[in-house]
């Protein structure tokens, strides 16, 4: 399997806050994507998952055959927002993520195995409102857990995290990339991954060129 | 997507009951409307079935406006989004049928009890409760339409009522005609019903997909 | 796809709004030329009709109430057709031209509505009556309003357009249902002291005038229309050009 | 009570004053952006398609 | 706090064309009653201070369970609750005033034109209007408990709505009741109107005290 | 002016997260709280902002006679959330907490100059839903320098800024401080701020006592 993105741009208002980016991830492969406050990472993410049209390029996921599959069924998003419902529990909410984003393989942690997968044994029973920010950000990433998905895109997966979580998350992406993942993941902070290869974004936005943006 | 359906039920139960806050309102429309009738029982029970009909469309309209908004705040939205048309259409219906549970069928269930209060014969009640219970999920499905439009709103509330009621038009004169034929002899009741069901029909196929079109082109 | 777009053909060099504002520059002129004539022939004729011999004078409105009206239903084809365009081909000027279209129709139906009031009054003897062709042309109001709401509410208007068309289309579906729905509805309840009006029988003294004005309504329709589609550009092209600029100095400091 | 031509005349005085105010509005509204776009041009800010235009 | 007016009041028009919405929405709910109940003209003018009050209501309930949530999430509330007890008090009331002047007052501005559609005499309207005027901001002043209840909860929810809507509805009564009597002739304008407005001013007075008490419990 | 902590002690549910605390900063000290997620440092910056009632222990704030000031008026709490609306523009939001929370003295930078001090001159006019997460941080830092107060409660400050507005935001505090300010923040993070009181939180809960907890 193989993720390939080419000659990507993407837009927000009226300016292209990324042009022309092209990268290819093989199975077990991770990317990181850097850069200052609004460099537009987490816009590419947003494209790369299918959340924003792509001005120009593409973005496909091709499987070992090199036939095309649907980047949208074999990819986690991870935002800067965990998607929990507050007013459910723990479970409650894995659970439901689980059912409704179930693998063609049905692979992935149960919801216990993966509560305890990020340390955090006991609080399934707890409404997730009663988190506190760190424990949530640690839920949010159990989600990718519950069901397998080849591809997962993080934005900031590390925000909130404590140090000792830092080290988790870098263990659990390194065990879903020796597992034949892939990983992508945008942020300020290092995630203690190795060997991985690394996009800077520049933030040097471009505007949009004439005939290509209707009212400039 | 039955997932879908349990986790929309236990918000809308666990949050406390909009399904109570709806049979109160409706509740309260039916009490006041006699004060400018009179005492007449007689054009109390003559107008009752329009009295219910207009109040369970005014109830449904409660809690729509953040049928997709809450789930756009939390970050659900973009995972809900993230799905190939077929089931992106397919969760809106999911998500409509549960708005539909939680404030529509409680309306249903609560019709009797004020068809009483209307002094409504029992076969009027009856068509009531008949056609409510047609009508009404056709009210949240072009509801899904109109807060699926608003998503991006801070307050959508009063804007999506007023998308919405427009539409809602041809659903309450069915309903309401149909109920009315049940009870005056000459009107036949099969057809108005017929053409209540079709309408609701055409609602629960056109909404989902309208809402998702419009869920497509609003994510940011 | 830059190089493409604006390449030959006129509908796609219509899709650039630089070549819309200069062919559209060119047309106008003749445009509000043409409907200036045309109201001036329409006015004449309306007044020099005879009066009807049951209405009086009161059918001189019918010169301006009845085009109103065709206009109020064409002004929402017009958008309705913009939102297929902005749904199927992701045109931006089908946005333009839905958005702008919707005021100028709100101002038809509104006009339709307050003639055809003016003309209730002497002759129903009231000013309003749930009726159901009333009715019905009192919801496309609301509509257009609510468009316009929507509009107004999401200030960029990219990420307008497409919900936007969405309801505009959806919106589309209720006329012709309301329309056949006036039946049932009517029949059921006898209304109070709705008077049947039976339409007079037109004789072509009151056809021909009513027929110029429906030409001098759609062309002022038109004018407005394009007007207001210019000045929709500008103001985008405006913001645009704030936001580069606020950008350069955030940047370049 | 109003004699009929007093309705016939409000009708056709309520069309014009709406038609127009509506032409009113939108000839001021497309002045004013005009003004702002040159406003914008004065301050040195250029279209891009200018731009590009003129480099090319 | 006229900062805060202003911001409320423009997060309320922001989602769309200002106090139009406000009539805009009304004038929707009362084109849909003549197609449930028909176009009789009479019945229509008859319950036409009925179908005005209980627009009122719906609208008041469509955006006041929102009134602190939206606070809450942004983490707003956090420095509104930071205040001494009279602040708190104050903001409260000023939110209220905000969410009244919003959907309350456009209703009373545009109860001539409503009445005009119901047909509703001139005494009618002025009475409704008169009665709005009064009622409408109470409905605020006691929804805005149920608010701030309702962000306490930690699941959030509609429940307190549901405890506040029993509240509302006196103020429904009597202020419909009210408008008829100034009609009907046999029976007194003034008395359910100083019941009315005893119960706006006391609900003018309880409700933000109520409500800053709620919030003051409920920060987490 | 001096902030004084004595004996504090914050509960959730029912257990003490932390208990005993107690410190004393005077003008131009802050105050780092560290410790792993769920040790309790959020609560106890809400408890120091008067947002949940201490179990046990008082937080005082003495004018430099030795008077009692009002907690509430003197104190800017930054939490998890940044206290922004989304819909309304950059500008308008910071200026609604300019006159909402004007200081005693009504010190504090303009709208603009606030803007321009976290370094994001010319999104004054954007609303603030369309800024990059660390932009969004950034406008909430700003609101920080728009009405004079003089403790700052920081609850992880620099969550999603970019190296650079780290460095920016270590300059801002050390900026107040040296006006005479205070700070307390709970963060993971090093803030590059030196000469600072640290306060580590254990994570260790304690079940309420007998006597206390009346369901223990
Ligand atoms: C507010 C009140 C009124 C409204 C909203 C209204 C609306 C309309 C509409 C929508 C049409 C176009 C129908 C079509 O072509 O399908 C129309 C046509 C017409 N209206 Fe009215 N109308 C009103 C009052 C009146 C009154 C009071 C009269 C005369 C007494 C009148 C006489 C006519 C006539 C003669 C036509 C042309 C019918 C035809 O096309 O054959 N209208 N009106
Ligand atoms: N919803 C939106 N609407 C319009 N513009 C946006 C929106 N979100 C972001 N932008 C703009 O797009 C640019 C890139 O934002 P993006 O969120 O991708 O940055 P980022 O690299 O993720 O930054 P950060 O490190 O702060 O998260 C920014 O200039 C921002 O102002
Ligand atoms: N609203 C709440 N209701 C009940 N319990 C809560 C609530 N918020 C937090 N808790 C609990 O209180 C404890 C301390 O939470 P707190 O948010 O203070 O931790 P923290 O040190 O800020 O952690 P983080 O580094 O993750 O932000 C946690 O065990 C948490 O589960
Ligand atoms: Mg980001
Ligand atoms: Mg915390």
């Amino acid at each position: 399997m193989r993720a390939i993105a080419t000659q990507l741009s993407g837009r927000r208002g009226e300016s292209l806050v990324f042009h022309d980016i092209g990268f290819t991830l093989a199975r077990g492969e991770a990317l990181v994507i850097t850069g200052p406050n609004g460099a537009g990472k987490s816009t590419l993410l947003r494209v790369l998952a299918g959340l924003l049209a792509a001005e120009t390029g593409s973005f496909r996921l091709k499987d070992d055959d090199g036939a095309d599959l649907a980047v949208a069924d074999h990819t986690h998003y991870l935002g800067h927002r965990n998607a929990m419902k507050r007013e459910l529990r723990v479970s409650e909410n894995l659970a439901f993520w689980q059912s409704f984003q179930a693998g063609d393989n049905g692979g992935g942690l149960t919801v216990e195995a993966a509560i305890e997968a990020v340390e955090l044994k006991g609080v399934g029973h707890l409404p997730f409102g009663y988190l506190s920010a760190g424990q949530q950000r640690r839920i949010a990433l159990a989600r990718l857990l519950v069901s397998a998905r080849p591809l997962w895109l993080l934005d900031e997966p590390t925000a909130a995290l404590d140090k000792r979580s830092d080290q988790l998350f870098a263990d659990l992406v390194r065990g879903h990339l020796a597992g034949g993942g892939m990983a992508i993941a945008a942020t300020h902070q290092p995630l203690g991954l190795d060997n991985v290869q690394r996009l800077e974004l520049d933030g040097a936005h471009r505007s949009l060129e004439a005939g290509l943006e209707a009212f400039a | 997507m039955m997932a879908l359906l349990k986790r929309d039920l236990a918000i809308a139960t666990r949050s406390g009951g909009a399904a109570m806050l709806g049979v109160l309102f409706f509740l309260a429309v039916v009490a006041v409307i006699p004060f400018g009738i009179g005492p007449d029982l007689n054009l109390l029970s003559r107008i009752g079935p329009a009295i219910l009909w207009i109040g369970a469309l005014l109830a449904s309209l409660l809690g729509l406006d953040r049928l997709f908004q809450a789930d756009r705040e939390d970050g659900s939205l973009d995972m809900l989004s993230m799905q190939d048309w077929f089931g992106l259409v397919l969760t809106v219906f999911v998500k409509s049928c549960a708005h539909w549970l939680a404030t529509g069928l409680p309306l249903v269930l609560a019709a009797p009890l004020l068809g009483l209060l209307m002094n409504m014969s029992g076969l009027s009640t009856g068509a009531v409760m008949l056609t409510l219970l047609v009508g009404t999920p056709a009210i949240s499905f072009i509801g899904a339409v109109g807060a699926a439009v608003a998503v991006a709103l801070p307050r959508g509330g009063l804007l999506v009522s007023i998308l919405i009621l427009p539409l809602a038009i041809p659903i309450l004169i069915f309903g309401v005609s149909a109920s009315y034929a049940a009870v005056t002899d000459p009107d036949p009741f099969w057809p108005p019903f017929m053409i209540l069901s079709a309408i609701a029909l055409f609602f629960a196929a056109l909404g989902p997909v309208a809402a998702a079109a419009a869920l497509r082109g609003a994510s940011d | 796809m830059s190089d493409t777009t604006i390449s030959q053909g006129w509908f796609t060099s219509l899709a650039n709004p630089t070549r819309f504002l200069a062919l559209s520059g060119r047309i106008l002129p003749y445009l509000a030329a043409a409907a200036v004539l045309s109201l001036a022939i329409g006015l004449y004729m309306s007044f020099a009709a005879p009066e009807d011999y049951q209405q009086g004078v009161t059918v001189r409105i019918m010169f301006i109430h009845v085009p109103a009206a065709w206009l109020a239903m064409m002004c929402y084809s017009v958008m309705a057709i913009s939102s297929i365009g902005t749904l199927v081909w992701r045109h931006p000027l089908a946005d333009v031209s839905a958005k702008t279209a919707a005021p100028i129709g709100a101002a038809f139906t509104f006009l339709s509505l307050l003639t055809g009031s003016l003309w209730g009054r002497p002759m129903w003897g009231t000013w309003w009556v749930w009726d159901a062709r009333l009715t019905s042309v009192f919801v496309l109001f609301l509509m257009y309003l609510g468009l316009m709401a929507l509009h107004r509410a999401m200030d960029d208007p990219v990420r307008a357009a497409r919900p936007a068309a969405v309801l505009t289309l959806v919106g589309f579906i209720n006329i012709p249902i309301i329309k056949f729905s006036v039946d049932w509805w009517n029949t059921l309840h006898q209304p109070a002291s709705v008077i049947r009006l039976d339409g007079p029988t037109i004789h072509p003294s009151m056809l021909y005038p009513l027929l110029v004005m429906a030409i001098a309504y759609t062309l002022i329709f038109f004018t407005l229309h394009l007007m207001a589609m210019r000045n929709e550009i500008w103001r985008r092209r405006v913001q645009t050009m704030r936001r580069q600029a606020a950008q350069a100095i955030g940047r370049g400091a | 009570m109003m004699s009929h031509e007093t309705f016939v005349f409000l009708s056709y005085a309520a069309t014009a004053l709406t038609l127009g105010g509506l032409l009113a509005m939108i000839v001021l509204d497309g002045r004013a952006r005009r003004r702002e776009l040159g406003e914008l041009e004065a301050q040195g800010v250029r279209r891009r398609s200018d731009a590009v235009r003129d480099s090319a």
